[in-house]
């Protein structure tokens, strides 16, 4: 952010990365991203704001709880009519970059000026679509995930390798297993999962949300979700308000089965005792929904050419290897290897392995993309309405 | 005849507070009254005007913000569009969460207010244990409730603090996420008890030992000093910090997220999931929700302020 | 440095019940009056109306002829002591007393000192540096005379100002406002309901009764020439014989009694203080004396009270029983109780007299009672 | 209260009233309880901030560290206790007097108009702080409030009503009777404010002062909505902590850190004000 | 109902300052104890530790015998009248007049009953439903009063209970509390400065001064016989000749006069109440009488206290001045007035007459006194 401008000025739109880089220079960029993670904060802090610093830009983050957060003030600042934006950058994805597209509050096509893009995929399907949504060059990737189980192999010696397994091992193993409430994220693709897995594969629903294909495939994975329900922790009377929630009971305990969509943290809540040392990831035979996550700059930012220059040196090659150090943070990058010279890829090379996340290429075996982001709130409610209120 | 006029800046009490009513014997001495009553009447305007203007702006600036959006009116996409979907859509959902936000502040209320009171007469009465009390009661203000929730999710949760220190009873029962939201009460009766205790001392007058004193010389037991002497004393600072903690736990979110289950869902939790929705279209019913519990909440607090300016006429 | 007061037809309700009628009072430049009159009469009322604390719903205040209407309480230069003490409680002994001078501007190290010298008054010294909350109820009474008196007022006004002091004290209190008056000569309005203090106090006597204005008079006056039987009871007159007057004399079990010339015709009370009556033994010769049995008597310690009682069908051999020096007392030999209204008629009196020290009587014992300085003084029944 | 002290002296053998022995000892278990009550969610709290490992069934940690305290030497961290100091002070600073007139002319209107005064004074506490900030922001951010004035602005309202009602209680009981007398005493009106009345109602402005700074130092909704990123505070910090798992510890010690500097003034001056009984 | 008081060796101190030494003091069970003393003596902490608001720091408080020591407050079955009236504020009048019987477990409509006697007995029926703070300073005390009455208590505390009362009302006062003893005969502690109502209420009265008992006797004994100078002042006692005791005679500048056998040889003052003497015409003949010269004059409303000085070198032509009828009234014409520590050889004395009236003296003027029933007194001085 920076001096607010006149209301009603009209963005600054740039040709090269050149006249960015003449811009950026001087420029404070806040980049609001979800503060709960300390090792994606000592990241930005100690590694990215340096790097961004020798190209005179200043990175500041505000830590916020929810990304909503950070699309509320942008949507705020622009019914306000306010053009000299308090965001600079987002760590966005899927609904939260849907309902900004929706509210045309990104600044697009500028993913294209950015150098360091040629080194990722441009055919990949996850950096093309945000959940169903196409990128559109108005966010630029940052690093990609995938959507894990994983569970004590104290408690559980042989666990079960579908979907399917893992809620017949919740009957089978009352109040062991639970999943968080969505629509916290976790919880949601939980839903959508158990959804692919009663239709009978990914490839059964279609991405695009319309109400028929909704009204085809929903019912049985609520059905499936209700008849599971008593078997869950407590009951199913209630459910872990979020991930975080899930991880204490895990932790204590409570529960033998957890998720999460962010597996790079595994790694280092193990090391760092908050996790059992027994924990162990469990990758399922049909695969598990995988994304990216992306930096978006607010269609208002104040300061978008220093945006700009902090998401093209967070693609540079240097950046994306350090953030996927499971010592650093552990983030899987989005560049495509095939693109990189030998020595950035000795720098990926080099990394050490997780003793508890498998590899990236591992965990993504089968894979699919996610649903258009439609179907999230759809199937939150209907689970609020049908699962949620029974017991 | 003229009368003293009164200087500036002081309150019209200076005069026995019955200005004016009595005083019609003469037709100039009410002429003159009514002059001055005038004048004390728009000296306790203008001294209003500092607290009341904000209020008033900001209160209205929000209402009509919300309203608006709850009506369709101020969408973040799109053209306005006016529509009652917001409230009309979900109106048996509204209910059951006003019933249950109404549950959690008047069970927290009444227990809060027990406390508190409990609370100030042991300051009172126990001279060094009591100071102790009182500081610790007095520490616990500044706690933000959002930190007393998360202590008190450490403290009752399944396999918390106490689930521990019982030796992990499988008939723990849930105090967290259950079905009576106990830990949620738990915790606005922690804090807010300790609210009361701090507004009900500030209003015990000097006189309160004197006329302890006096009721003991006439009889009355410890017991019936609290009930007929400190207890009818402390009433109005009792209903104003009922009133203040009333709505203010209608209308939390910190606690009730935390630490109740996640369905029903009380009004502020149900108005900040769906401002929070991914999907644009639920602000008008998160607007909604929020304004339900405005509407609550202005509905107590006309109540609670009616009663108490009455009571004080009667005294 | 003083100033005349004067209040001129002063009415005041409190929502609706009136509590002073029609007030009006002069007090002179340096006068000191004193305001006597039942509980609840209107005594404090009259007084903060004066110090502008209530306005009164009609009549004025002057002072030096000036209304007061619109001069702020603080403006008239007046100080008022309050019948509970009404120390603030935030500040010391000293401190209290210092506020007037503080007020007035002066710094906190001048105005102590002022305040110490007040305090050296009141003989309170010692007690400085107390908080207030830890004074007996006559050390509370004492500064509060004390901060009154720093504000150095040219009208003060005291509202049982001694109530609670020992006699020793309240002579030395006595002397201290006698003092202040000869050096500061302030206007002072004194409420009280010792007519000794009031009589030792004031130049002239106020009595206060349901909020009218009974008598404003002299000592003297109030004592031997009550307005009503109300001003001599609140005087602590104990009697008053029913009777009536006609052709200036008093009619009643007593006999007949010549009694003042303004005494209008009609039933009346004779009213004699019992000060001024004496006990004489039934046989000292030479002495007029009315003769009537002992029915009650009082300890007062030093003091004893003597009822009498009186018959109408009591012989009376001596002529002249209540003749002392006094021309105006006549023959009670044959006392006319048939006044034309039938009043007085009762058949018994009784007289109470103040002896000094034990009397060593007994009950139903006879006994003279003879007139010292032979007064009496008839009032309207 | 002298009147419910305990006997000091032994009750001979014998002798009646051994029910009033019991009365002390009530007492005593009565303010343990007390104790206990006030404490018992802290304990977790403080055991958390000095536990590395802490899995159930342990009633203890299992094992101990002190990692997180260094985190509160950061500098971001020390700006940001900073930032909640200056929030708390400003919000403090206006909205004690504010609360103060408000509850005067309250007092003071009569019928109607006084209830209207008190109302209003009341009505922000019936208005969510999410409702009260969202519905606000948009017409601060469009008429270019700056971000800090537009956060004290919603939280000097927020606080208002805590403000006001502490000068109401403390009024009602009040006696209006020190004021005549000051006045007879020569104290002109604004004297009799500074000299009798500000001193009689300092306990209630010490009480309403801190109560609002705990509105500006506790505040997370307003600061991260209207502040929009440019006031980081303590809360701000420990919010993003508590939202992930295996922070139990960074937690515990930033929830402290909000905790404890509110608690030091309060022992340093505020205890005594704040539980003594009104003055006046 | 009634129990008997007493204190054995009370002491009590507020932080640091003792403000009661060693108190002892029995009341009889039905009897009626005033205490007299100066402001500040320890009077109101005296009531407090034997309603047991205070805890004495040492010595006891006993009820018939029992140690009241662990018996709490509401349990000693005392009503205490405090010098300000601590009225509930949030009660009416009546309801606080009810409260005891309410705390007793009366139900309300009764409660109000019962209190509505009590207020009928102070005169405030018509005040039932008053909000206390609408009272007078009277009116609250009688209400506190009521309200103690109500109590039926076996032990009665009044702390100055009548000091704003007017002379009317506080006689009916008197008549109330000789009703209540007649009939409910509570023990009775009362306060008070005016040792009038202390001699009407009171079978005995005990002085208090700087936290010691100085005196504790009948209203006569206190009177005619204090035990100190200062129990005489606090009595109102206005003469004391310095002089000395010596051979069962007290020498002083008014002669040699013999006091009582008890009476140690030393320096002492001779205590003559006011009351017990009076003014004689210097020409009255076969009286006998000390001549001085009127010195000042005080007019107390019905009476008035004369200042007479005598000088030792006054001829005094008539022997046995001070002699009545008291056989003991000694030779005054050779005064000796050199005592061995040289105490009393001033030589000037002057003695306060107490004279009904006004004696239309004249400073200066010469005037015989004479002791009107023969009374002298010493005290060490
Ligand atoms: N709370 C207290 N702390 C310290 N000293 C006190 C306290 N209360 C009273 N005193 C002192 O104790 C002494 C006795 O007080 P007490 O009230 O018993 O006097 P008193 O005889 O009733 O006087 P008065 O006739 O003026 O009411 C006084 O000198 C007073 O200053
Ligand atoms: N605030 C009030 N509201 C209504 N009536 C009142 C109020 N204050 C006093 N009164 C009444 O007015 C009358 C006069 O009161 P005031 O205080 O002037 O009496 P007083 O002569 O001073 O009596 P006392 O000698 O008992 O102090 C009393 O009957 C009292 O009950
Ligand atoms: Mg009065
Ligand atoms: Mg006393």
């Amino acid at each position: 952010a920076g001096e607010p401008g006149e209301p009603g000025e009209i963005p600054t739109t740039y040709e090269s990365f050149e006249d960015v880089l003449a811009d950026a220079d001087g420029q404070t960029v806040d980049l609001w991203m979800y503060g709960g993670d300390e090792q994606g904060n000592a990241y930005v802090d100690d590694v990215l704001a340096p790097a961004a610093a020798e190209e005179g830009v200043t990175l500041r983050r505000v830590p916020i709880t929810d990304t909503a957060d950070a699309v509320n003030r942008v949507l705020s600042e622009r019914q306000a009519g306010r053009t000299d934006g308090s965001v600079d950058l987002v760590w966005v994805n899927g609904a939260n970059f849907s309902t900004g597209r929706q509210a045309e509050a990104w600044r697009c096509g500028w993913t294209d000026l950015l150098p360091n893009m040629a080194l990722t995929d441009q055919d990949d399907p996850l950096l093309q679509n945000d959940f169903g949504t196409p990128v559109d060059g108005c966010e630029a990737p940052w690093h990609k995930a995938q959507f894990t189980f994983f569970y004590n192999s104290a408690a559980i010696t042989d666990p079960p390798t579908t979907l399917e397994g893992i809620l017949e091992w919740a009957r089978d193993n009352p109040g062991r297993f639970t999943y968080p409430a969505p629509p916290d994220f976790t919880g949601s693709v939980f839903l959508r999962e158990v959804m692919l897995s009663t239709a009978g594969g990914a490839e059964e629903v279609p991405l695009d949300y319309s109400e028929e294909t909704f009204d085809e495939h929903a019912p049985a994975a609520l059905d499936a979700l209700r008849e599971v329900a008593p078997s869950l922790w407590r009951g199913g009377a209630t459910y872990p308000r979020d991930e975080q929630a899930l991880n204490t009971l895990f932790a204590d305990g409570e529960v033998d089965i957890a998720m999460t969509y962010g597996p790079a943290t595994l790694t280092d809540l193990v090391a760092s005792e908050a996790l059992p040392d027994t924990t162990k990831v469990l990758t399922l035979e049909e695969g598990t929904v995988g994304n990216a996550s992306f930096l978006a700059i607010p269609a208002n930012a104040s300061d978008p050419a220093g945006a700009m220059v902090v998401a093209n040196l967070a693609l540079s090659p240097e950046q994306q290897a350090a953030k996927a150090d499971p010592g650093t943070w552990g983030q899987f990058p989005v560049l495509d290897t095939a693109r990189l010279d030998a020595d950035q890829q000795s720098l990926f090379d080099d990394l050490p392995a997780s003793p508890v996340v498998p590899s990236y290429d591992e965990l993504s075996r089968n894979a699919h993309g996610e649903l258009a982001a439609d179907w999230v709130p759809a199937l939150d409610e209907a689970w609020r309405q049908e699962v949620a209120t029974t017991r | 005849m003229n009368h003293p006029l009164p200087g500036p800046g002081t309150g019209p009490e200076d005069h026995q507070g019955d200005t004016g009513e009595s005083r019609s014997q003469r037709p100039g001495v009410d002429r003159d009254a009514g002059r001055e009553r005038g004048l004390v009447y728009r000296r306790s305007v203008l001294l209003a005007l500092p607290a009341v203007v904000p209020v008033v702006l900001v209160l209205g600036v929000s209402l009509v913000g919300a309203s608006a959006q709850s009506l369709g009116l101020m969408p973040f996409i799109g053209p306005p569009v006016l529509s009652t979907r917001g409230w009309a859509g979900s109106a048996g959902e509204l209910a059951k969460s006003a019933t249950v936000s109404a549950y959690i502040a008047a069970a927290s209320t009444v227990l809060s207010l027990v406390v508190g009171f409990a609370v100030a007469v042991y300051i009172l009465a126990a001279p060094r244990m009591g100071r102790l009390v009182a500081g610790l009661s007095a520490a616990t203000i500044p706690i933000p409730h959002l930190i007393g929730a998360g202590a008190m999710g450490l403290l009752l949760s399944d396999s918390g603090f106490l689930h521990r220190l019982l030796g992990m009873p499988a008939a723990f029962p849930a105090l967290v996420g259950g079905p009576w939201w106990i830990a949620v009460i738990s915790e606005y009766v922690w804090k807010e008890s300790a609210f009361v205790a701090l507004v009900v001392i500030g209003s015990m007058s000097r006189s309160m030992t004197g006329l302890c004193d006096s009721a003991a010389t006439l009889g009355a037991t410890a017991w019936q000093r609290i009930i007929h002497v400190v207890l009818p004393l402390s009433v109005p600072a009792l209903a104003v910090s009922a009133l203040i903690v009333f709505v203010y736990t209608f209308g939390a979110y910190e606690s009730p997220w935390l630490l109740g289950p996640t369905s029903p869902e009380p009004l502020p939790v149900r108005a900040v999931r769906l401002f929070g929705s991914v999907d644009l279209d639920a602000r008008p019913e998160a607007m909604a929700t929020a304004l339900v519990s405005v509407a609550a909440s202005a509905a107590a607090i006309l109540a609670g302020v009616g009663i108490l300016r009455a009571r004080r006429n009667v005294r | 440095m003083s100033s005349g007061l004067e209040l001129r037809s002063v009415s005041h309700s409190f929502g609706g019940t009136d509590v002073l009628h029609d007030v009006s009072l002069t007090v002179p430049p340096s006068g000191c009056v004193a305001l006597l009159g039942a509980s609840g009469s209107g005594k404090s009322t009259v007084l903060r109306i004066i110090a502008g604390l209530d306005r009164p719903s009609a009549g004025q205040v002057l002072v030096d002829g000036d209304d007061m209407g619109a001069v702020h309480v603080e403006q008239r230069g007046m100080a008022l002591v309050f019948q509970n003490a009404l120390l603030f409680p935030h500040l010391n002994v000293i401190d209290n007393v210092a506020f007037p001078a503080r007020m007035a501007g002066q710094r906190r190290a001048e105005a102590r000192r002022h305040a110490m010298e007040y305090l050296e008054l009141v003989q309170l010294a010692d007690y400085a540096h107390r908080p207030v909350g830890k004074l007996s109820g006559g050390q509370e009474q004492r500064v509060a005379l004390a901060r009154a008196l720093a504000r150095n007022p040219r009208i003060l006004l005291l509202d049982e100002p001694f109530a609670s002091l020992d006699v020793q004290l309240r002579e030395d209190m006595y002397d201290l406002i006698q003092n202040i008056r000869a050096q500061l000569a302030p206007t002072i309005v004194v409420v009280t309901h010792d007519r000794q203090e009031a009589s030792i106090l004031a130049d002239s006597i106020a009595v206060l009764d349901e909020g009218r204005i009974l008598q404003h008079g002299t000592v003297h006056q109030l004592h031997y020439e009550p307005a009503t039987q109300m001003v001599n009871r609140l005087l602590g007159g104990l009697n008053a014989v029913p009777g009536h007057v006609s052709g200036g004399k008093h009619h009643s079990v007593l006999g007949q009694l010549p009694v003042q010339d303004t005494a209008t015709d009609g039933p009346a009370f004779l009213i004699v203080r019992q000060e001024a009556l004496r006990l004489i033994p039934p046989r000292e010769a030479g002495s007029p004396t009315l003769k009537g049995s002992v029915s009650g008597i009082t300890s007062l310690g030093a003091r004893t009270l003597v009822r009498v009682s009186f018959t109408s069908g009591d012989p009376n051999p001596e002529p002249n029983p209540l003749a002392g020096k006094d021309p105006r007392v006549a023959d009670l030999s044959s006392p006319d109780l048939s006044g034309p209204d039938g009043y007085g008629n009762g058949l018994t009196a009784t007289l109470t007299v103040d002896v000094a020290g034990n009397p060593h009587l007994l009950l139903g014992q006879v006994v003279g009672v003879g007139l010292q300085e032979g007064r009496a003084w008839a009032v309207q029944a | 209260m002298t009147a419910v002290l305990p006997a000091k002296r032994p009750v001979r053998p014998g002798t009646r009233d051994v029910s009033v022995q019991i009365r002390p000892v009530v007492r005593a278990g009565l303010g343990v309880l007390l104790v206990l009550w006030i404490l018992a969610p802290l304990l977790p709290v403080v055991l958390w901030s000095v536990a590395g490992v802490w899995r159930a069934p342990a009633v203890t940690p299992d094992t101990y560290s002190v990692n997180a305290f260094a985190s509160l030497g950061e500098r971001a961290t020390l700006r940001a206790g900073l930032a909640s100091l200056g929030l708390g002070v400003a919000v403090a600073v206006v909205a004690t007097p504010l609360g103060f007139l408000g509850a005067l002319a309250a007092q003071s209107l009569p019928g109607r108009r006084g209830r209207a005064v008190d109302l209003i004074l009341l009505a922000p506490l019936a208005i969510p702080p999410f409702a009260l900030v969202l519905g606000a922001n948009t017409t601060l951010l469009r008429l270019h409030v700056p971000a800090f004035a537009g956060v004290v602005l919603i939280l000097v309202v927020t606080a208002l009503p805590y403000t006001a009602f502490m000068y109401r209680s403390a009024l009602a009981a009040y006696e209006n009777q020190f004021e005549d007398v000051a006045r007879t005493l020569g104290a002109h009106p604004r004297q009799v404010i500074r000299h009798v009345r500000v001193p009689l109602l300092a306990t209630a402005t010490a009480r309403g002062f801190f109560l609002a700074f705990l509105v500006g130092w506790g505040d997370y909704v307003a600061t991260l909505l209207v502040g929009g990123g440019q006031l980081t505070t303590l809360p701000m910090l420990l919010g993003a902590a508590a939202s992930s798992t295996g922070n139990e510890q960074l937690t515990a010690v930033l929830s402290l850190s909000v905790i404890i500097p509110p608690v030091i003034i309060l022992a340093a001056f505020g205890i005594p004000a704040l539980t003594r009984k009104a003055v006046a």
